[in-house]
């Protein structure tokens, strides 16, 4: 693992002069507590992590997907991590991170509510007070997630400018780590924000693919053809690749490729007049530039002002990605790629119908990408072809959060293995 | 000021003291307002700006609203987010860089993505010809610490614009080195820590923020908080070279927009208010030349 | 193990002749599969309870709590198994059982939706079609679990008749079975019912224990003094002792007390003349029985008309119990206890608040019962006296599944550790 | 019948054709109808019973309301809810059996919690000395099995009751054996898998199911899902030696209940069905006789 600030062009710190202090003695402890286990600080965490987080989880052999897409896909079962997502990996090696810093206060900012929940239990369960930011529009969307982060003893400070949404509640987290860093650890939410949290979040997630190929060589003996994660920010797709970036097939060994799935959302056809992009490929379709702290890849308009992004899958929708995964697509080392709506509702769909799984929407975006990739294969021809014979896919997280959405969202459409919603709907509008 | 200022700068690292920003300074403590660009609109905000001229703007330091502006307060944000409305573009900006009718200096305050962006060739250098060209002498660039400024310095440079940088009350050591050898034009001094906004009260300790740069070779201008003549008198009374003030002059144009005010009115409003900060600031230099240095 | 149909007085086979020969054959299969691991059956439920399940799910010492109650308190988290509660050990056992036994459909009640979801996962999970009975007044108040099971494929049969209610999907799920015996698998949901599904059940369950049994030597050296559990039907509780009941201090070794706690509801008197327990503390107040195919304790009034029973958590209100409970209960081997709703839902609240981990309502009536035994100790006394210097508490479940009967519940009383919860109120209302 | 029916009673497993009950299929095909006692009230009960007596009822099946009543189809389970709503318990019960002025034979239908729980020895002993004292001359409990029945066995020898057990169409084996052994009065035969309910097709393998019980030395009763003269006339003519009939006439019972109509009205129906399903009974008796037997 790299301590370096810059990925290439990419990473940085680009933070008002008033934070600079607080990210020099962020990366000092990064390097300290995380790289060199002082304290036994890695140890503590990784202890915490397995009784507190449910950790390790298992990988699982998906024998109906297997099936339809005549190869052998595994299923990294992220979605039953304590919360429900992988963001408690992150979340808890953060607010310990801040313990042994001598912080007495965290903040975090949330969109769908996810980063907000572990971070809530992570300063729950290490009695830290927490305040998470969130927009106004995101807390009336996400009331179940609001109540959650309530509930472990967080306060929810309301964000009500703009859209009032994930970017403003990012703005204003800022704003508050701006006037308190000297008691206050701000933990962002995935591989973004100005070093070291890039490579500190990578580090912290790294336990989903460390875990993943180590069980998959216990199972099959070998390593999988092709690792495939869905991408927001991008904490749970470098999680899932940092284990497995060095099996590049360099030195004759069998090479791992690994695929990056972003939100294709309604289209990837861009409104610049409106400052609009219907979806979140930033990795696909975004130009470097500079956004909360770091160089990386954008949505944004030709002068440089941050497009909205957009997915049916909240956890996705964000305009930048974080600066490693953008040089890994530079490199050729990850490709990139994106589904749109309509594959990860049915892929949504397909799981929970054939493999007793509800996922994450956005876990259902690395899901779809088979579907869109390999399609259903005939019972003679051994498929799998277009992504290798043997297929590990990150299920970042459960689906219980995306209920009411996907509720909204599938009436309308015609999608594969969906139930017949109607029932559901004539309560909710 | 007009666009003639562009030829007239002859700052860079190695020649600091020359440029026409630190001469705004040499006429007793300089009064440096902030506005955004555009807000609410092309026309009202022209106007804005010259009244403040009109009370005695030395430099302005004028705002290009980006979407993500991460170190402002509520109040600028709520601005930037109307002047984007308004169609605030980094062209628009230019244009009205160039149609303003100011004595002023112009220092363009923006965040490092539009710098970055802007013109077909990657990296700041179009950015930095083109606000030349429109006559900007200065950048101010939050978002943009020393450590990350190699390629925006060696542009302005190239092109005679000043490059500000914001010492915090946290920078130190190390950080204030970096700092000391890229700056030009002048030092923004931060009066205490978060973001920006107007304050009932204003840090007491200007005196000990200012010592850490109290023998850089560029005038020292005060920003965060100042709202008032007395503050701005306090703070050059403490031994500041200039004051910066944003959100009270914002909080004077939301009212306008609010209340639906005639712009001509915002606009007397806005010149007395530079006018009470201007007077205040001359106050606490001359407190200042009949007390002991220092104290 | 024991396939004995009886537990003392208590268990047997009291149904309608038409489910006998069902009943036999199942308990043929049961001995089989399940004692005598025919076919590797067990080899089998074992893997895919790791796999799909997420097992061994940790045993996490409460730090917080620990410190509260003056010695260790340890959490069994089958809150971290998939789905969210113990419930899925026992549902992928009986339809694991079912596919072996050649039966293609299978059939199940459900009263909150915790069973009916975790027998859909299951079902989704080996491909068996799947139908859930269900009171129309409990679909109407759990609308995210009826979702769930129907996004997992599962059919869900609203019941009309009566209240609306568990008993009555009971009833319901048994008439179609009397119906359909011959392909058809009823997967009970709990240690109720005839034989041999209070021995199954508990045989599924007691992967709880065996694993808890293990870890807690392996941490502490030692067994528990005293392992504390909820009951509802008991499977909860049956299978967190199980592997503890022989740990009876008879030849000399340590002794485990067991203590399982019931739901006190609002008030353990009854109302006999509207048939009504405000209660459903089964083990402590109720009387002997047959319900549901088997002799146990139960609610019932002075002619043996089964009360209606009455919980803040819908998990645990229910009228009958394990009938092996009620006989370990007599036997003094396991002790009865039971809070009521305040001390339940303040229980909640302190889990989520102090140890960042929501707990499901049944499982909270556990954590209760340690405040309301042990209480606040002084920091200089050490406690815990009143339950041994180590407990080990099972958290059956997470309380994702609560939220809004928690904000309903809560912001009327005054609970210990509960934040202000008007914001939620606003929008419910 | 009344209470002297109470010493008269000589079944017991060891000697069960001379029961009253056993007596009651001596003379032709037996009509068994089935209400649930107390629904929807005490006295309308009471009417709707004695109608069943007037239209040819040998054998009344009196069901004492159970909350939990599993084995039970939609209909009979909502007549319980009627019956317990209206105040039905077991001593009320004991007391509309005695109050009863009819001819046919009584049995007590219900569940073994109501049996278990009565009087204050636990135990089936109480519930079954009160039985006979109120004149019921037998009983059906459709959740205790053979295999659990030796306790309530004992007692209905103790007071002269007969017990009756339902042998379904997937009982087979050792089952059979056993109940053989201790049944008496008659046995109830389910002609299809499944709860109670009128069915308005009526299950052609009569013979096929009464094959298994051919040789028992009590009468065969066939229930389950008979509505009409039409099927109980095949359902004599296969075999049977009596119809037991009950959500038909419940039907009947709830409709009444849901329209409003006077009891006297649904009385004079009841009769009537019972009267058609009496006939139906006979016509497949002289059907019977008049082909070769086992056809
Ligand atoms: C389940 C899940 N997966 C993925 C993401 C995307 O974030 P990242 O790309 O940082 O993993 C989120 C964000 O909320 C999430 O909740
Ligand atoms: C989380 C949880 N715990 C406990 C119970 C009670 O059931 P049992 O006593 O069978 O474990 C339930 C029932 O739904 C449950 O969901």
């Amino acid at each position: 693992m790299s301590s370096d600030a810059t990925f290439g062009d990419y990473g940085g710190q680009y933070v008002p002069e008033a934070l600079m202090p607080a990210i020099d003695e962020l990366t000092d402890a990064y390097e300290r507590y995380v790289l060199d286990n002082e304290d036994g600080f890695m140890d503590e965490f990784r202890a915490r992590l397995q009784d507190f987080g449910g950790r390790p989880t298992p990988i699982q052999r998906a024998d109906q997907l297997s099936e339809r897409y005549g190869c052998d896909v595994y299923l990294k079962r992220e979605d039953l991590l304590h919360g429900g997502a992988h963001k408690l990996n992150n979340a808890l090696g953060q607010v310990l991170l801040a313990k042994y810093m001598g912080k007495d206060r965290i903040i975090a900012e949330t969109g769908a509510g996810q980063h907000g929940t572990a971070t809530a239990m992570a300063c729950a369960h290490l009695d830290m007070p927490c305040e998470i930011y969130m927009g106004r529009t995101d807390i009336n969307r996400q009331r179940p997630n609001v109540f959650r982060m309530r509930i472990n003893g967080a306060e929810v400070n309301p964000v009500d400018v703009g859209r009032g949404t994930l970017k403003e509640a990012i703005t204003e987290t800022f704003r508050d780590w701006a006037g308190t860093v000297e008691d206050t650890h701000y933990v962002v939410g995935s591989v973004v924000g100005p070093h070291p949290f890039p490579s500190m979040v990578r580090d912290f997630q790294a336990v989903i693919s460390e875990e993943a190929r180590a069980q998959f060589r216990d199972r099959t003996g070998g390593l999988p053809d092709t690792v495939v994660a869905c991408a927001g920010g991008g904490s749970n797709t470098m999680g899932s690749f940092a284990a497995f970036i060095d099996d590049d097939g360099s030195d004759g060994d069998d090479r791992v490729d690994l695929h990056a799935v972003e939100a294709g959302g309604s289209s990837l056809q861009v409104d610049e007049e409106a400052g609009v992009a219907p979806n979140s490929a930033t990795l696909s379709t975004g130009e470097e530039g500079v956004l909360h702290g770091a160089r990386t890849k954008l949505l944004q308009d030709s002068d440089g002002q941050i497009m909205e992004s957009h997915s049916v899958s909240a956890g996705l929708d964000y305009a930048g990605v974080g600066p490693e995964l953008a040089q890994l697509v530079d490199e050729g080392r990850v490709t990139p790629a994106n589904v749109d709506d309509d594959v990860a509702l049915a892929a949504f769909h397909r799981l929970s119908a054939t493999e007793g799984i509800i996922p994450a929407l956005e876990s259902a975006h690395a899901l779809g990408y088979l579907e869109e990739r390999i399609g259903v294969v005939e019972e003679t021809e051994k498929g799998g072809a277009a992504l290798g014979d043997s297929i590990l896919v990150t299920v970042s997280g459960r689906g219980d959060k995306d209920l009411e959405t996907v509720i909204e969202e599938s009436a309308d459409r015609d999608l594969d293995a969906a139930p017949d919603m109607d029932v559901f709907r004539e309560g909710i509008r | 000021m007009t666009g003639d200022a562009t030829t007239s700068g002859t700052s860079g690292s190695g020649d600091l003291d020359g440029s026409t920003l630190s001469n705004a300074f040499a006429e007793g403590p300089a009064f440096v307002p902030y506005l955004v660009a555009g807000d609410p609109d092309f026309e009202s905000s022209k106007a804005y700006l010259e009244a403040l001229d009109r009370g005695g703007a030395d430099v302005i330091e004028l705002g290009l609203p980006f979407s993500e502006p991460m170190a402002e307060g509520p109040t600028i944000q709520t601005a930037i987010a109307r002047a984007l409305e308004g169609g605030m573009t980094p062209d628009r900006y230019f244009e009205l860089a160039e149609s303003l009718d100011v004595e002023a200096s112009l220092v363009c305050m923006t965040y490092y993505n539009l710098v970055y962006q802007y013109g077909t060739e990657s990296g700041p250098r179009p950015f930095v010809e083109r606000a030349a060209e429109a006559g900007i002498e200065g950048l101010v660039i939050p978002d943009l610490p020393a450590e990350e400024a190699e390629d925006l310095r060696a542009a302005c440079d190239e092109f005679g614009l000043d490059l500000i940088f914001i010492v915090a009350p946290t920078t130190d050591g190390d950080r204030l080195d970096r700092m000391r050898e890229l700056v030009s034009g002048y030092v923004y001094v931060q009066a205490r820590l978060g973001t920006t906004g107007a304050r009932s009260d204003v840090s007491d300790q200007t005196a000990t923020i200012l010592e850490r740069v109290a023998d850089w070779e560029v005038p020292r201008a005060v920003g965060f908080g100042i709202s008032s003549g007395e503050h701005a008198e306090r703070i050059v009374a403490g031994g500041a070279d200039g004051i910066i003030v944003g959100s009270a002059l914002i909080d004077v144009v939301a009212e306008g927009v609010e209340t639906g005010r005639p712009v001509r009115e915002t606009a007397n409003q806005l010149e007395s208010l530079a006018s009470e900060l201007t007077e205040g600031a001359a106050a606490g230099a001359r407190k200042n030349r009949s007390e002991p240095e220092g104290q």
